[in-house]
């Protein structure tokens, strides 16, 4: 049972090519400042990309690119590596041209350029966006090797914008009779998705910014809302239009998809809270492990009802479980870092993460969720992942509980 | 009012008109208009059959309209196919949707898929139609409108099919299934119930080039059997 | 005195053709996922580059570029425009050849591989980094148009790395004698600077993450030294080599510069904190307000001795102040960012923002700073900035106390 | 030991070696050898004049490395022209540094520029020599060596005029200058003391374009006059 040979530098009697041999790069002039104004990735992190999972659409304007999880650290994911949903493909919008509309059940409907939202009072908040769908391939068996696949749905980033709740309050709602709104977007599909007033009130962000810089276009340039806690599709891209109304719409993404199928052939409709999830991000499966002895164990944890309580790590199935550190800074709907330490002896292990949020709940066993919803839900599976690590040192997705 | 009450200006009348095309579940918002079956089926074969097949059956670019439900459905308003006992291999829009406001609304603002918005609205009435036709919910010699949409709706074969379930809706909700917090000595059953099955290995690609070279694991190179 | 005609979009009689006529992006179809593998931004945003500053130094190769901070949100710096400074250039070094090694005053000298580093426990911090030459240009008087070179050289990302004191923890240093480190840079300067023991051991960390990838090579791909409140030049990028000693290096950047002239001749050496500043980042020098009315005033503070408490922001040339909200998370030697209400009636106004750190240091005037260390001092200018607003909503750099 | 203990191997004599070159104040570091002014001066004519002046005067792509220093500096330690009311100028390397160590592990780590760590052992003493000899400190028949080099260290012309500062130095110290947290009414001048040249209003491009196109604000089109 040897693993991979690498990882250690076999020095040799005198030392190291790589030490005793000095390099071009220590040897030479580099290049110069500003040589890329806005720079790029080194070569030799281009195996981690955005990518689809085959098989699973048949269209790419209406399919998912996956989020590399396996090699990313701390709790911003970066902005060229966000995961993808395109309903009907992405554009990259002229941002002088558009335009916000909020009407329906206010005393004063408005059109708003970019130049007049970006004049408003603005946040900025650390938040995770998670599809619906994300590890709907795994409600039934496994069916992806890497948790780019299983996880890869997920990204989490600083957003800037205005509140919804400021822009709602400058229209004046009818607050007798208002009780939703609808969020549309101005891509092809021009997505809409009922969202609850108590909700638009609250921490609802109508967002330029992301990480700093505007919005990509692949995450709606130059606006979409950010909806904390909520599945992804609700965080309407393009952003165009937000009317207030009295009931909800029962729009194609809220009626035909995103509906959770229970095992009595009801769907479940409206159910939008991305609840409380984990998931170790390295070793995960597709890896190998490069020797035997002490690994950093790390991944990702959170929740859409608040923040990230504790996370537990089991190395044994399930069966043992250790509090994990976490990496500041624990932020309410944003993804929190945790590591453990971990020593590998060499023979089969099963290796788990369980988070616990600030509500008290404990992330469930996938079949616990069965039990309840089935294996046919497709969305909102936040079941523990498990991963087995075997004598040769791979690491593969399997189901254990 | 807030210092920043006047930036932004008033919607017109006109621009509300030209964006707020979204149809409701009780019709707010739906135009006056109407479509007959056939001439849905013209639209449908110029404009839509190409993708989604010529009777809404094509698995191709996306998951089939039409298909699974029966006249019992239509009676019921629940389709039978979807319980888990059915074991019905698909689950086609007919089968889920509930509201026929939805279709209408749908296709309205995003379909052809290649050109969204360019139907008229008696070419919506048309081709939803033709769709409910090929369901069995109309006959051939119907014409949909705005007046008899609602009766439409209630022959719709799963418009009881839908639960609203608030505590996945509300962030303050409690969920339905959770965890307790055992650390030792936890129940649990153990064995490995499910694997990927060795012929995916190779599935998603060559997963060495899908991770870093560095680091403290690599990728599995899948044109290689599992090391030993 | 009439402003800059734009912002608000002008209807006419019917509407805008911006609502009335639909956009392709609404009635085709989009691009698909993954169409870009790893994204960038919009091609509407490429006005925000990072610049150098015409004629600051004679070879790009030991250059400085600023970061666009006018046209940035929130706390992270987007990687593509992290600020760069190079002495001898920059380089993409193969990752899996790369070598640090840690010798000196301890019991065991040791190589670590990547492979090796990656495997330690690690942390994910947030930190700003700021060249201690940041603002050097203003000791005297205005010299430059915009905050991208007023205040530029800065930037703050999310750290992934193993704290140094783990390393020289296994490495055994020798406690009686040691007493500071000296790191080392794998390019052509082979950069070196002294750091005290107390803070090798505190919070540096050897990065390799940056805002949840790899750092990238322009900041010292695969690995950098992150020293939390401490002058960028410290943060030694393509870091090779880390040697425990008893005596301070008076290296070529800690003894010719990164010095601070004083009026009386001397030099002040080793002043590597970055004490608490801040400034206002949007209206600021070289941009033009669109209109009369309301603005959300912005920009962001930091100190490299702590946390932020408060950011006071003046309209009136520093004569009354008012505290601006900030925005969370606040974490210690990061940036805050600061929001304030304005409404600007279209006369004159000079805009100032004065940031209070968690040790109760409060941001100076550049005049109390001449008067204790002259004019002539080039590093750590950490003054209040002074933005002029004309009547023709012009906003210009100037000094005023 | 802490389970990552061994983690990484022991470093080699011979590694450490080939990466520990820095010199110290204290010498320590510093390898044997020795050049005369002499064999440094054709080194600086063929490696280093290109850049830097035949006379370490230049100014075209960085600071010069010679100038500015006086026989007296030498006998105090302390450059003249760095105070305030000397108005020189320029600060040239070897007005400012007091040890001549850091000369000459610079020169070994990181010059030629273009070449950095090509030089010989005794060719970084010569033209080290040659530098100093520039600058008056040694005299044109010296030979610079590991044995003698400590006492070249007591004429450096700066030898004197570093302070160390402790409280710029320690995250916990408390810095020389800070501010009163007045908010009204508060004791200022009030007028603008500088402001930027208005032949200065092009000389970082054109603001216009290093602005975004939408926001609150726009950036100055340089290519014309300001607004009226
Ligand atoms: C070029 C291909 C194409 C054409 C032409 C096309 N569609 Fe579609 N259609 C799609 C795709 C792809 C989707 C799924 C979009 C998504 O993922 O949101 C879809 C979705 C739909 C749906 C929703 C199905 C569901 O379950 O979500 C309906 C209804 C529909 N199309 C009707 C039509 C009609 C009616 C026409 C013609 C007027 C038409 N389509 C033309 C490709 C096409
Ligand atoms: C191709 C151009 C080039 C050549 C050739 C070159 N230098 Fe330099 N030198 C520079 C630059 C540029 C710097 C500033 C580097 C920096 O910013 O860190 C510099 C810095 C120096 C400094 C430090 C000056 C200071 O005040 O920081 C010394 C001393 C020096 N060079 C000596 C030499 C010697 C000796 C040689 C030849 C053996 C040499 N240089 C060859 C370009 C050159
Ligand atoms: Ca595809
Ligand atoms: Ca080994
Ligand atoms: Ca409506
Ligand atoms: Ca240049
Ligand atoms: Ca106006
Ligand atoms: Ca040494
Ligand atoms: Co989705
Ligand atoms: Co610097």
């Amino acid at each position: 049972a040897s693993a991979v040979v690498g990882g250690k530098a076999l020095a040799a009697e005198d030392g190291e090519d790589a030490i005793l041999k000095l390099p071009e790069h220590t040897t030479g002039l580099g290049q110069p400042v500003a040589a890329r104004g806005y720079g790029m990735p080194s070569k030799w992190e281009s195996n981690l990309q955005r990518r689809e999972s085959p098989g699973l659409t048949r269209v790419s304007q209406a399919s998912v690119s996956f989020c590399p999880l396996q090699g990313l650290f701390g709790i911003i994911t970066p902005s060229g590596l966000h995961f993808e949903r395109h309903h009907q493909g992405w554009w990259d919008i002229d941002p002088s041209q558009h335009r916000l509309m909020v009407h329906g059940l206010v005393k004063r409907p408005r059109v708003f350029t970019m130049d007049d939202l970006m004049r408003l009072p603005s946040v900025s908040r650390i938040h995770f966006i998670e599809c619906g769908a994300n590890t709907a391939m795994e409600w039934g068996n496994v069916a992806v090797p890497t948790v780019q696949y299983t996880h890869g749905m997920i990204s989490c980033s600083e957003f800037t914008g205005v509140l919804l709740s400021t822009l709602l309050d400058m229209c004046g709602i009818d607050r007798k009779k208002a009780k939703y709104v609808l969020a549309e977007g101005a891509d092809g599909s021009s997505m809409t998705r009922t969202i609850d007033l108590e909700r638009a009130l609250d921490d609802v962000i109508v967002a330029w910014g992301m990480n700093g810089e505007m919005l990509r276009p692949e995450n709606g340039y130059p606006l979409r809302l950010v909806v904390p806690g909520v599945q992804g599709v609700s965080w309407v891209k393009y952003l165009r239009r937000i009317e207030v109304g009295d009931q909800k719409w029962a729009t194609k993404d809220e009626a035909v998809h995103y509906i959770d199928l229970m095992p009595d052939g009801t769907h479940r409709q409206y159910t939008g809270i991305q609840e409380c999830k984990s998931v170790i991000t390295s070793p995960s499966g597709g890896q190998t492990l490069l020797d035997r002895g002490y690994y950093n164990v790390t991944g990702l944890a959170w929740s859409g009802r608040g923040s990230i309580k504790a996370v537990d790590v089991s190395f044994d199935g399930g069966r043992n479980w250790r509090p994990a550190r976490l990496e500041g800074p624990i932020l309410p709907k944003a993804f929190t870092r945790f590591n453990i330490d971990w020593v590998w002896d060499g023979k089969p292990a099963i290796l788990q993460s369980r988070a616990i949020d600030s509500t008290g709940y404990v992330q469930p066993k996938i079949n616990q969720l069965r039990a309840v919803r089935g294996t046919r839900s497709i969305y909102h599976n936040n079941a523990i992942q498990s991963w087995l690590v075997s004598e040769n040192g791979e690491v593969s997705n399997v189901q254990v509980y | 009012n807030k210092p920043w009450h006047d930036i932004g200006r008033d919607a017109k009348p006109a621009e509300i008109k030209a964006w707020d095309i979204d149809v409701r579940p009780d019709f707010v918002g739906l135009p006056k208009g109407s479509g007959s079956v056939s001439k849905g089926e013209e639209v449908w074969v110029s404009k839509c059959a190409s993708c989604h097949g010529d009777f809404g059956e094509s698995n191709e670019v996306f998951t089939p309209i039409v298909g699974g439900t029966t006249a019992k459905d239509i009676e019921t308003g629940r389709v039978a196919n979807l319980r888990l006992e059915a074991h019905y291999p698909q689950r086609t829009t007919l089968m889920k949707v509930a509201t026929v406001s939805t279709l209408w609304d749908y296709i309205n603002r995003a379909m052809p898929w290649n050109a969204p918005k360019s139907l008229s609205t008696d070419e919506v009435y048309g081709v939803l139609a033709y769709i409910l036709h090929l369901g069995n919910i109309v006959p051939a010699d119907f014409v949909l409108s705005d007046q008899n949409i609602a009766d439409v709706q209630k022959r719709m074969p799963n418009r009881n099919g839908m639960v609203f379930y608030e505590p996945l809706w509300k962030v303050n909700g409690k969920g339905d299934v959770q965890n307790t917090r055992c650390m030792k000595n936890c129940p649990i059953e153990g064995d490995i119930k499910s694997m990927l099955p060795e012929n995916m290995r190779d599935a998603h690609g060559n997963l060495i080039e899908q991770n870093r070279i560095i680091g403290p694991v690599r990728g599995w190179d899948t044109t290689q059997p599992p090391r030993k």
